[in-house]
């Protein structure tokens, strides 16, 4: 099993009432693996976008981006900056 | 080096860091806090950010435009924390030998930033509420504003 | 109220002068002086202008610009008399609610400045020598510099 | 007999010798009669260009603007300005 390290930001981070979580899951696995754990593990991110915005180290990826093991994911919601 | 700022942001500085001899037009663009006196006011912004993403990605779109304009210089401050209204939430400069390139390079960091930069708002209302912001969409209201403007 | 100044632009005040709660992108664009290294140095330029004319052709410039961007607010500043090197010898501010706006107003005052304002400079080369501009053509050497740039 | 003043600016105030005259004509007249009658007065004025930019009260005209009693007429180099 690896383990990939999950944040949530902003109002994502009020729904899932943390952070930063740790999804474990064994690969070869993706973005959309790593979303689906999340669901099952705190019950409050069921309220995110079936689709959310994805990072993967520090860049924008889509879901279907593979992941490794000690990869930090970022669930993001509709950016705001400027 | 850091694009992401807590205190206000010193337009002179941007100015001078991209300025030299050998660029004639310099283009700055601000954006400021907008007051909404439709929804009751709003007193500031919230702003709140993945700061390492951000700060990367800010380094990427520079890099991006400064192979696009080889001759411009350009910087960027992005505030983090409580903005209030008038006051900038981000900065660009973009210098370059001709004012066409200095107005092009300058609008591509905005438009990237718009598209690309995680970072959120909370609007402040007057009323206490506060509100994270989604441009594309509705605000939706969440409560008290945390934490309390300052005095 | 005149547009033209031979005191340095300050750009916060030119920002300032444009800002409000309801306008939340601000453009600014800067000509500052370049140096021509390959003509052996320029110090600075002189400017000079049919003032009276310069004045009511900004005022024509800013009200065209007011009209089509009714939402906008303009300010421009230009120098007259001595300008040194990397001194800004223009600066525009467009504020509106939206940035493209902003933008857009801002490079239409710098286009119509470009082609219409009765303004003429002098580049002051660091060999004592100065030279008339013609930003369409070949500058001619007209003699030593008048007045001498102050020490 | 009616009269225009003529301002020079810049490189023609050079050539010209003086930075401003003041031309006599019969009207009708356009700008490019203050022209012609501005080369005959002042020879140095000879070496401007056949066609030169010209402002009449603060405003850019045309050569075959017509100009009246009192009017000032500005001859204008190649636009520096910004």
């Amino acid at each position: 099993m690896s383990t990939v390290r999950v944040r949530f930001f902003a109002s994502y981070a009020e729904l899932a009432g943390c952070e930063t979580t740790a999804v474990e899951l064994s690969l070869p696995a993706t973005v959309r693996d790593v979303v689906r754990r999340v669901r099952e593990q705190l019950p409050g991110t069921r309220a995110l976008p079936e689709r959310p915005l994805a990072a993967v180290n520090l860049r924008h990826v889509k879901l279907d981006a593979p992941v490794g093991d000690g990869d930090e994911v970022a669930l993001l919601p509709p950016l705001a900056g400027g | 080096m850091t694009h992401l700022t807590r205190v206000p942001i010193s337009i002179d500085d941007l100015i001078r860091a991209v300025g030299g001899p050998e660029r004639g037009g310099t283009c700055v663009f601000l954006g400021t806090v907008r007051d909404a006196p439709a929804d009751g006011g709003v007193t500031g912004i919230e702003y709140s950010g993945y700061d390492t993403m951000a700060d990367a990605e800010l380094d990427r779109i520079l890099a991006e435009a400064g192979k696009r304009w080889p001759e411009s210089r350009i910087a960027v401050r992005h505030r983090l924390g409580l903005v209030e209204t008038e006051e900038a939430s981000i900065a660009i400069a973009a210098a370059a030998p001709h004012r066409t390139d200095a107005f092009d390079a300058c609008r591509y960091v905005i438009e990237a930033v718009k598209q690309r930069l995680p970072i959120w708002k909370k609007e402040l209302r007057a009323d206490g509420s506060a509100l994270w912001v989604d441009p594309h969409g509705r605000p939706a209201v969440v409560g008290p504003p945390s934490p309390p403007p300052p005095v």
